[in-house]
């Protein structure tokens, strides 16, 4: 086992910890904060995986940005204390069905290997790389979601509005 | 418009309720009765005293008294309207709704003298603790943690009095305290 | 150059000669870094915390602390950083204890990790990453949640708010911060903190160094605004406005705690000063790099430490200056400043800094003087009207 | 032990019976911009204030009753820890009302040296009020530079006086000695240091951007409001209404200098910050024409060994620093007052915050609550 191994392991079993959780948790702002240690667990995975610009990205958008906008939510609402939330909802049966679903797939593509797993090719500065293919190969599905994103802004304004 | 005829046009309108009035320079005093107090003071504003300077309370043993003093900032006239209220039953008709600023004054008045004022939309003790019992500038107010006035001159007088040997003992309670050690330059 | 990866490669060489697993070397090596930018960070923010007091005394028309330690008082830090560690430690009845407890340490962490891509001068810099300035601007951001952390955990209504206050004030901040440093990364054509430093290397006109500042001094402006909202630094102490909020997040910390959240703000603002000097002043360029009849490596080395700590401690000075003068901004009012003025003058900017790249040199008069039209048309309309009553003035 | 509330909780409160689904913020006692012992419950929309509840009496002193057990001239140090940054205007007050209660004179040399001493006071007062409302908005310098000028002015009153803060030096009848020689160079000496100070503070608070931003359209009390608070001093002149009972009903001898009374009529923050600047202006003029003007002479009246009113009341006011500063006495002629009561101006003055912070932010709160200009010594005496 070599040591590069030996970190994917406890980052795996640390992410997944953290995920579990979020999920499990009983304190909804507890589980914010196991959110932000198991986004920072997927970016050391990535830092891992030598994709450097994905990881930092994942820590600025996703810690930085998105899960303080949710903690911010939370801190709102006006029960903080009592936040106990209800683990298990209606759609139990539902998100266990995708969750399993994903799970097999997961183990089968790492058995036998899936085409699009079988490894990016080694780039020295993916920075770059990604750059130029977001604005030339991948222009459109990146202003397609741009628009989707300035649509999703107007649509929470127009709901947060008090007129 | 003079103290006089403000004076006159009050008694007119009010010529019952005011029991006493009198002018003293540029200032009317009334004494009103406590049932027409609210409607006298109405008038008062209207006639010109928008500025309501203080509402203070007394305590006269046979009755409790509110008293209202106010002033114009148009004219250089002040009005001082007493109310006397029954010492038992004190209770008086709120003038919040004539003077917003009136609401910290009756509630200091009702903390301090226990005068309730009718209509009083936050009539809580505002200076002393909420669970303080009595009111202590009534004149017959006790309280066991009341340290009471001592005029120290009369102490010396007192031992004069008695003879001369008690005097240094009294006398040295009142002198600080002799240094047991000499100072040392 | 490479005067320290040098001796890193020679100290692996001479063990692996021994027969010694790699592992070995490498948790050495990591050990006395991680050790030495500890220290670091312990002493500057120890004299960084004299310093504000000397200078805002001397702003003052006092002194400040003249006793601990003789000259100027000198070991104030060192007597209050043992006071602090020999206070109690106290956790509230109510709080989370866990995340309490964790607050201190991802604040602290968060700054340490940030010290990993600093160009202290050549060659002399922790790791060099190819996305050295996302990193350093990424890992900045988890202070916040520490500080979230914190002002939830303690169970305290003053702390709620400054926390609710510090998310807003992040969230609102950082984005005109990156847009304004995407101007010098767009000119270097790089995000490496190394080859950003040298890219600097020239000179405009012959004359001014070859510093990003000149070019894009919209931008150093902006992001210098951005950074004392990041510090919670004056005008921006918003979080821990100790006249409104007692003193925010952090109101319930006491102790060793208390401690490492002061250190965490003081290393941070000295990694936003690095930042600043990194992509705008020249990192550690400056005069006698290199030296004739010194070595190379020795001028690069002494000079380029120097130089560089000259300047972030210039910008640190800024920042303390700035903190003794100006009152306080209020929640809404910084909030409509980050995106109503900076966030429109750093995109102005950076559509200004991308046409001028791809239009060359030639264009520079013309979207030189279309950027200063739309700069003032910007400033004008974000600007209310002002209503400025001169002493004197009799209504 | 009681297990704390969380934050955010549904309490009912047991005395008023309020359901409380805002959020309730507790703002002192101890709080380091409530300026003393003052208790803020703040009703919370997020940053935005819906309603405020204050609670005082934290430094009730029992200041009246203890005023009707004492004599007259052993009330006048009782009156110095009413408002305790201005013991010179408290001890003009309450002598101007027990010799308007007498029919009292008093000599020419010593009216012109409590006006002296009051404008001086008026002059420090506003410097501490100036030094702690800038630490309220976070500017910390002006602070100290505001403590500086305050400083000669306690020399000044200590080489007078001998005391630093609570003086006790009017009497009822005079004053009790004259000024020392060095009195005069001293005072206008300090007076000229001080009139180039102005200009530095306007530099570093009046004409900052952000402070102006800070305090314009902030904690707003239209003139009507602040006429039905009864509402005096600079916030009334805040609101544009010129009323200064130096000059509307002009007691001592503020009749003979000339003096302009500063309005504003933008009723905020900024309009009372801008009055009291200027205040400071006026009251320098007026001690300048004072000492220019200084007769020599006796310094008090001729006076009975006991101080008996006649039987009679009276309310008397007179305008200190914070505004109108009034006692009203009933004396039945013995040696002590048969009942003693002070309107104190910031007791007045704060009844009317809650008013002014409706619809603030938390910040604002700080600013607007600075600019009442509150000293509970007076609020609860």
């Amino acid at each position: 086992m070599t040591l590069k191994l030996g970190i994917f392991y406890f980052l795996a079993a640390f992410t997944v910890w953290a995920s579990a959780v979020v999920v499990l948790g009983k304190n909804i702002v507890r589980s914010a904060v196991a959110l932000i240690f198991g986004f920072c667990g997927m970016a050391a995975l990535y830092v891992l995986l030598d994709a450097e610009f994905l990881a930092a990205v994942q820590v600025l958008i996703y810690v930085g940005g998105i899960t303080i906008l949710l903690l911010f939510a939370i801190m709102l609402t006006s029960r903080i204390g009592s936040t106990t939330a209800r683990v298990v909802n209606d759609q139990v049966i539902l998100s266990a069905i995708a969750a399993i679903g994903l799970l097999v797939g997961l183990i089968y593509a790492s058995t036998s290997g899936i085409p699009a797993m079988s490894g990016p090719p080694r780039l020295p500065e993916t920075a770059p790389f990604l750059g130029r293919a977001l604005l030339t190969t991948y222009a459109l599905p990146f202003e397609a979601v741009s628009v989707l994103l300035l649509a999703a802004m107007v649509g929470a304004i127009v709901l947060a509005r008090k007129d | 418009m003079t103290p006089e005829e403000i004076l006159e046009q009050l008694k007119q309108k009010f010529g019952d309720a005011i029991t006493e009035s009198e002018v003293k320079g540029v200032e009317v005093r009334l004494t009103v009765k406590p049932e027409q107090s609210w409607e006298v003071c109405r008038l008062v504003r209207d006639i010109g005293f928008e500025y309501l300077n203080c509402i203070s309370g007394a305590d006269w043993m046979t009755h409790l008294e509110v008293v209202y003093d106010l002033s114009s900032l148009q004219h250089p006239n002040k009005a001082h309207l007493r109310v006397p209220v029954d010492r038992d039953n004190p209770v008086v008709r709120t003038v919040t709704d004539i003077w917003r600023g009136a609401n910290w004054h009756e509630r200091e008045c009702y903390d301090l003298f226990g005068v309730r004022f009718d209509g009083h939309p936050d009539l809580r003790r505002i200076l002393l603790p909420e669970d303080w019992a009595g009111y202590p500038l009534r004149k017959d107010y006790t309280d066991e943690r009341l340290v009471p006035y001592t005029d120290y001159g009369m102490e010396e007088k007192v031992a004069k009095a008695e003879g001369e040997k008690a005097a240094p003992k009294e006398a040295r309670s009142l002198q600080p305290p002799t240094p047991t050690k000499p100072a040392t330059a | 150059m490479m005067i320290f990866a040098t001796l890193v490669e020679r100290f692996y060489a001479a063990l692996a000669a021994w027969g010694i697993p790699w592992i070995v070397p490498t948790l050495v090596v990591m050990v006395i870094v991680v050790s030495v930018v500890l220290a670091y960070i312990s002493v500057a923010a120890m004299f960084m915390i004299w310093w504000e007091r000397k200078i805002s005394a001397h702003i003052q028309v006092r002194y400040g602390p003249m006793r601990v330690g003789g000259w100027h008082g000198w070991a104030q830090s060192i007597a209050d950083g043992i006071k602090l560690l020999l206070k109690e430690d106290l956790i509230p009845t109510g709080a989370d204890k866990v995340v309490f407890v964790l607050a201190p340490m991802v604040v602290f962490g968060a700054t340490v990790a940030a010290y990993v891509t600093i160009p202290w001068a050549p060659g002399l810099i922790v790791r060099d990453l190819n996305i050295g300035i996302l990193y350093m601007v990424s890992i900045s951001s988890l202070v916040v949640v520490g500080i979230i952390m914190a002002g939830w955990s303690s169970n305290n209504k003053y702390a709620t708010l400054g926390a609710l206050r510090s998310a807003a004030q992040a969230v609102s901040y950082e984005v005109p911060l990156v847009l304004s440093l995407l101007g010098p990364v767009m000119i270097a054509g790089t995000m490496s903190m190394g080859k950003l430093v040298e890219a600097q290397s020239g000179r405009w006109f012959g004359v001014l160094p070859g510093w990003f500042v000149f070019p894009q001094i919209v931008a150093f402006l902006t992001y210098f605004t951005c950074a004392l909202a990041e510090c919670n630094r004056l005008p921006f102490d918003i979080p821990e406005a100790e006249s409104e909020l007692v003193a925010g997040f952090h109101v319930e910390y006491s102790g060793m705690r208390f401690a490492m959240f002061f250190l965490a703000e003081y290393a941070n603002m000295f990694v936003v000063s690095a930042i600043a000097t990194t992509l705008f002043l020249g990192g550690w360029h400056g005069p006698w790099i290199p030296l004739p009849g010194l070595p190379r490596e020795v001028a690069h080395g002494l000079f380029g430490l120097v130089w560089f700590q000259v300047k972030c401690y210039f910008l640190i000075f800024v920042m303390m200056w700035l903190r003794w003068t100006l009152a306080r901004l209020r929640v809404d009012q910084l909030m409509g400043f980050a995106w109503k003025v900076l966030l429109p003058i750093s995109f102005a900017n950076l559509i200004v800094t991308g046409l001028v790249l791809i239009l060359g040199k030639h264009a520079l008069l013309y979207v030189g003087g279309i950027a200063i039209l739309l700069l003032v048309a910007i400033l004008l309309a974000a600007r209310p009207a002002a209503r400025t009553v001169r002493v004197g003035e009799r209504t | 032990m009681e297990k704390p509330i969380p934050i955010g909780t549904t309490v009912v409160m047991e005395r008023t019976g309020e359901t409380m689904e805002e959020m309730y913020v507790n703002m002192g006692p101890q709080h380091p911009s409530t300026h003393g012992v003052l208790r803020l419950m703040l009703k919370l929309d997020g940053e935005y204030i819906i309603d405020c509840i204050p609670y005082i009496g934290y430094l009730h002193r029992c200041h009246e009753k203890i005023g009707e057990n004492r004599n007259y001239t052993q009330i006048i140090p009782y009156t110095d820890r009413l408002d305790y940054l201005a013991s010179m205007s408290m001890n003009f007050g309450y002598v101007l009302a027990v010799e308007r209660l007498m029919g009292q004179k008093i000599p020419e040399r010593a009216e012109y040296m409590r006006v002296i001493l009051a404008e001086l006071q008026r002059i420090a007062s506003h410097l501490i009020w100036l030094g702690t409302f800038g630490l309220d908005l976070g500017n910390f310098t002006i602070f100290m530079y505001c403590f500086r000028e305050r400083e000669m002015v306690l020399d000044l009153f200590e080489s007078v006086t001998g005391q630093r803060l609570n003086y006790s030096f009017y009497r009822i009848g005079g004053m009790p000695m004259d000024f020392p020689d060095t009195f005069l160079t001293d005072c206008q000496a300090f007076l000229a240091w001080f009139k180039p100070r102005l200009p530095e503070y306007d530099a570093i608070m009046t004409d900052n951007i952000l402070f102006q931003k800070r305090v314009q359209g902030v904690g707003i009390s239209p003139p009507q409001v602040a006429v039905e608070y009864g509402l005096s001093g600079p916030m009334l002149r805040a609101c544009g209404i010129k009323w200064d009972l130096r000059r509307n009903e002009p007691y001592s001898i503020y009749d003979r200098f000339e003096f302009d009374i500063p309005v504003f009529d933008t009723c905020d923050v900024w309009a009372r910050y801008m009055v009291r600047r200027r205040e400071m202006e006026e009251s320098v003029k007026i001690v300048e024409q004072a000492l220019a003007q200084l007769p020599p002479g006796e310094v008090m009246a001729k006076m009975p060994k006991t101080i008996k009113p006649p039987a009679g009341q009276i309310y008397s006011r007179a305008e200190s620093p914070r505004g109108e500063i009034g006692f009203y006495i009933v004396s039945d002629g013995s040696p002590k007052p048969y009942r003693y009561k002070v309107r104190s101006p910031a007791y007045v003055n704060l009844s009317a915050l809650p008013e002014m912070l409706k619809g603030c932010l938390v910040a604002d709160c700080v600013a607007v609550l600075g600019s009442v200009d509150i000293v509970l010594g007076e609020v609860d005496r």
